[in-house]
């Protein structure tokens, strides 16, 4: 049986490569996929958790389908963002989101 | 990179991305060689430009350099759909500037073979229409009742596809043993034949919902752009030639011209399916009262039309074929211009198309029928 | 053992399926088919796979490589993968998942990824808005297709596959839910990307769709693997869901099921034969606006019925679902007609025989409207 | 049994961070989203080492199925023309390793420095109909919550992706 922390590890690791996309790439749409594996790690721990906890409710999982809802509709949001800032500006660059007017 | 960025220049509104898209000159759905350059806009047609060309042939030019004779062979070659109908008119400019009197029986037969091409025609633009649109069994059916017809033309004239039927002052051959009542045959079993076309095409839903009001060519539109045939017929125009020249014989003919009201698709094909029906009631009154007499006149061996120039055209499956013969009196035609539907049709796309998606540009094409053998010359 | 038998039923689909399709295409539109190759032309599709094996394997240049060789392979593999929950009879399953029903779910998403990449990758504006046009019709009718599983599921108050054919003993899923039955039908078909929506392939608009480019072998994966294998495991769903899975009368489970599944895609066939190809906004339309509604309906109400009567709901689902049938039938075949042709029709019952004969010699040549001063 | 599972993570873990590199390294847009697809095809499959098969098919249908066509979708509509983001990193993005293994190590540290009861090799996450019990009761209210969310993020998209609207 593999022990609790090799999950977390894993969770981890997922989370802080996440992290590194965030914070290194300049595209919007891989900013936005960077984010969807920080959740992923995220995920994993909780599900983890949820299986080696002692009391079995499955709490951890419920959160996990909270966490899958919400990251459906950021991703729906920061798409739609995304595409109505390209026909604007015709760049898909973060740097182009220094100001917030459309 | 942020000073290219402040380059850049703002745009008040949403920048709408324009593809070009180069439909053919090889695709399925252009009816031949016709290349369109498409501007879309997602899938919205913004612009069209049609190319032609892919199947220039220089008839006109080779007219010049061949006698009446020779160039005759050579006509059916134009619109390879409804060949009788292209060797029709210059037989007629060549019989009106020699002043030939053509036999009734000539007539008569001439009409038959020319109804008979007509409704091979329509069931090809019937089949090709519904291929566009994404049904194929149409074609089938159509296929299975044009061979009779073929078959009935290959008795008549000895040819399955370029006829090469008509003769200046009359036609090549009588009427063979057994063909009259092969076609009496043809024409009992053909109605029912239409009505299954029009039982599986008509009444689909998909069909109505992809016909009804896509493509509408208004009556004053049409009758600007010179579009003839059913085509013109459609945008609820009656004009056929067959009874506004009354050439040949039609005048000894009853039959309806369907005409349609609002120029859409739909009623294009309605057109045509009708039109069927109505070329078989020619057919069967030119059996009924087929005169006697001879079907050609004598004539000499080398044809030498007197100077000057006539205008001729015939009622196609696709419009108005027209041909212009200016003649000097020599062996070859000085020069002979060609009046082609088809060239017409596709001249209106650039018009009709702009607004509409892709799916309905092949449904309009479809209907429209143009044919690139025509077209191109 | 088990990847043997997903295989040997994925490539026999792919040699019953398209020499079925021709014949019975065939017999409708009145000809013969395939007869030269073999008895009756059985060796057809064995000829065909040579041919297409035998043939040079391209890439164009500017495809993206390895997305382009990468796509049908992900095709290929959702038929194979959704095999593995069918149950083939009473003891025999490959994999018996407690969520099958949300497995094949999930698992069918693969196939559009294959699609969307391999219209991306061939850097072909045809195959691009395939691509495209295949994603969006994929992702509307995976809608109305999962509400239907719910609805089973709900039945049979279990995901697992197994427990589904189990509950059918009595009576068949389609007997109770017809309504249920006709959604899974033609989600499934647009699903499938057949005819009257197989828009991302329209050949005569697209060319081929998202599969232009593919030529050879991959084609053959795309064509004739992928997609027919997609309609046999969709006809063994279909199977097991509504159609009582495997069992019958006489003959054993697995041939009882694979032999509904060949008819729910000789069905499939048959609208080939008949229909026209819907076009994009009206497809999306009848997605949006009628299937997801109709099926948000029926699940509300199923659900509505198994709360109020939590012992004997079947009948009032029956009754319910019966009714909902015949009004939405009897709305398609005379109300959405009556819409389109509206005064139309008419029109051109009439339009016929235009009296030609009678009109006057005299009467002027129609010219254009005097337009201006 | 054990061994099976314990291999199975190795290499589940290996795939799935590789294709987290892969998606934070590729150059091509398109390749990183299938490597992410890839990425979270693995990481349903640590759900199902974890027992927690709704959860996976959950995570395949919604990740897989649903995210994943959407961003391939807005990279295939955002197709660049002009200007192509010839530069993939920020000019600053050296800083972000040292600061990724800087988390790495700290979470990493405070997760190995735990105490963990270690529990036994039975399955302890609930079965589906448990966790509908724990969803649809416990927590109906979030749960309410978030469909209410979805509702704003779909009707949000839809207004913001409009073409009419001007922005």
């Amino acid at each position: 049986m593999t022990p609790l922390q090799h999950y977390l590890f894993l969770a981890v690791a997922l989370f802080s490569i996440g992290a590194w996309g965030v914070l290194a790439r300049r595209n919007i749409i891989l900013v936005i996929m960077c984010i969807e594996l920080m959740l992923n790690g995220i995920n994993i721990a909780l599900i983890a958790f949820s299986n080696y906890s002692l009391d079995g409710a499955g709490r951890g999982q419920v959160f996990v389908f909270f966490i899958f809802a919400v990251a459906a509709a950021e991703v729906a949001i920061g798409l739609a963002i995304t595409i109505a800032l390209y026909r604007l500006r015709e760049r898909m660059s973060v740097d182009e989101l220094h100001e917030m007017k459309g | 990179m942020t000073s290219q960025d402040q380059m850049a220049p703002k745009r008040p509104y949403l920048k709408l991305e324009e593809m070009i898209l180069n439909m053919g000159p090889q695709h399925p759905a252009t009816h031949g060689v016709l290349r369109l350059v498409l501007h879309l806009n997602g899938e919205m047609i913004v612009k069209v430009d049609p190319v032609l060309g892919y199947l220039h042939r220089g008839l006109e030019k080779l007219a010049e350099n061949r006698t009446y004779y020779q160039f005759l062979a050579m006509l059916s070659r134009l619109d390879y759909l409804a060949n009788i109908f292209m060797e029709w008119p210059l037989v007629r400019c060549i019989e009106g500037l020699m002043e030939i009197e053509v036999p009734r029986r000539a007539e008569y037969l001439r009409i038959i073979v020319a109804e008979l091409n007509r409704i091979t025609s329509h069931q090809m633009a019937l089949g090709d229409f519904m291929l566009n649109l994404g049904a194929g069994t149409p074609m089938f059916w159509v296929f299975r009742d044009r061979e009779r017809i073929v078959d009935l033309l290959e008795l008549l004239t000895g040819q399955r596809m370029m006829y090469n039927y008509m003769r200046v002052g009359g036609v090549r051959y009588d009427i063979p043993e057994g063909f009259e009542a092969e076609c009496r045959s043809f024409l009992a079993g053909f109605p029912a034949k239409i009505d299954e076309y029009e039982k599986l095409i008509t009444d689909n839903e998909i069909f109505l919902a992809r016909t009804l009001g896509v493509g509408i060519i208004e009556r004053d539109e049409a009758i600007d752009y010179g579009l003839t045939g059913p085509n013109l017929r459609a945008s609820g125009v009656s004009w056929d030639l067959r009874k506004d020249d009354a050439y040949s014989a039609y005048n000894d003919f009853d039959f309806g011209i369907p005409i349609g009201k609002h120029g859409d698709c739909f009623d294009r094909y309605k057109c045509r399916v009708e039109e069927m029906r109505q070329s078989l009631r020619i057919i069967e009154q030119a059996l009924d009262n087929l005169p006697e007499g001879p079907v050609n006149v004598k004539l000499p061996p080398m044809l030498r039309p007197p100077a000057g120039e006539k205008y001729r055209a015939v009622e196609g499956p696709r419009g108005e074929w027209g041909n212009f013969l200016v003649s000097n009196g020599g062996l070859r035609p000085y020069r002979l211009k060609m009046r082609d539907p088809n060239f017409v049709a596709i001249s209106t796309l650039p018009r009709i198309l702009p607004g509409y998606k892709i799916a309905d540009m092949i449904a309009i094409g479809g209907s429209m029928d143009f044919m690139l053998g025509g077209a191109d010359r | 053992m088990a990847l043997a038998i997903t295989m040997a039923v994925i490539f026999a689909s792919g040699v019953v399926f398209p020499y079925s399709m021709r014949r019975l295409w065939g017999f409708v539109g009145d000809r013969h088919g395939p007869n030269r190759v073999g008895p009756l032309g059985l060796l057809q599709p064995f000829a065909d796979f040579i041919k297409l094996v035998t043939k040079e394997d391209i890439t164009p240049t500017k495809a993206n490589r390895w997305v382009f060789l990468l796509a049908p392979v992900i095709g290929f593999a959702t038929p194979i993968l959704i095999q593995a929950v069918i149950p083939y009879s009473e003891t025999y399953t490959i994999a018996n998942l407690n969520v099958g029903l949300l497995y094949i779910a999930a698992v069918s998403a693969f196939g559009v990824l294959g699609i969307l990449l391999a219209g991306w990758s061939a850097n072909n504006k045809y195959t691009l808005v395939g691509g495209l046009r295949a994603g969006a019709q994929m992702i509307s009718y995976e809608i109305p297709l999962l509400l239907t599983l719910i609805i089973v599921a709900m039945l049979a108050d279990s995901m697992s596959l197994n427990d589904v054919v189990v509950q059918q003993a009595d009576v068949w899923y389609i007997v109770i839910q017809p309504m249920a039955f006709i959604i899974f039908l033609v989600a499934g078909v647009a699903e499938l990307n057949r005819t009257p929506f197989d828009l991302p392939e329209a050949e005569s608009e697209l060319v081929g769709g998202y599969m232009t480019e593919y030529g050879g072998i991959r084609f053959a994966l795309f064509a004739g693997l992928m997609e027919w294998g997609n309609v046999t495991v969709w006809g063994l769903t279909t199977a097991t869901l509504f159609l009582g899975g495997w069992r019958g009368p006489f003959l054993s489970g697995p041939i009882w099921l694979l032999l509904k599944a060949v008819i729910m895609g000789l069905i499939i066939i048959w609208f080939f034969a008949t229909f026209p190809r819907l076009q994009v906004d009206q497809l999306m339309a009848f997605a949006w606006k009628i299937l997801i509604p109709i099926s948000i309906l029926n699940l509300g109400v199923t659900g509505l019925f198994i709360v109020l009567w939590p012992d004997n709901y079947l009948l009032p689902t029956a009754i319910f679902s019966w009714g909902a049938t015949l009004v939405f039938i009897g709305v398609f075949t005379f109300v959405v007609k009556k819409i389109l042709l509206g005064k139309r029709l008419g029109m051109h019952k009439s339009m016929d025989y235009e009296p030609w004969m009678l009109r006057k010699p005299a009467e002027p040549i129609p010219t254009r409207r005097q337009v201006g001063p | 049994m054990g061994e099976f599972n314990q291999l199975a993570f190795w290499i589940i873990a290996f795939t799935v961070i590789s294709c987290a590199i892969g998606v934070v390294t590729f150059k091509n847009l398109i390749h990183s989203a299938i490597s992410m697809v890839c990425c979270f095809t693995g990481v349903a499959g640590v759900y199902v080492l974890l027992r927690a098969e709704l959860a996976a098919a959950a995570q395949v249908l919604i990740y897989v199925g649903a995210i994943s066509i959407l961003i391939l979708f807005a990279i295939m509509l955002t197709r660049h023309r002009s200007g192509d983001l010839k530069i993939f990193f920020h000019r600053q993005s050296w800083a972000a390793i040292p600061l990724m293994l800087l988390v790495g190590i700290v979470f990493t540290g405070v997760l190995a420095s735990a105490h963990y009861m270690n529990s036994s090799s039975e399955a302890m996450n609930p079965d589906t109909r448990g966790i509908a019990d724990i969803l649809f009761n416990d927590y109906a209210f979030p749960f309410e919550v978030l469909s209410l969310v979805l509702l704003v993020a779909i009707v949000g998209a839809v207004l913001l992706a409009s073409k009419e609207k001007q922005l």
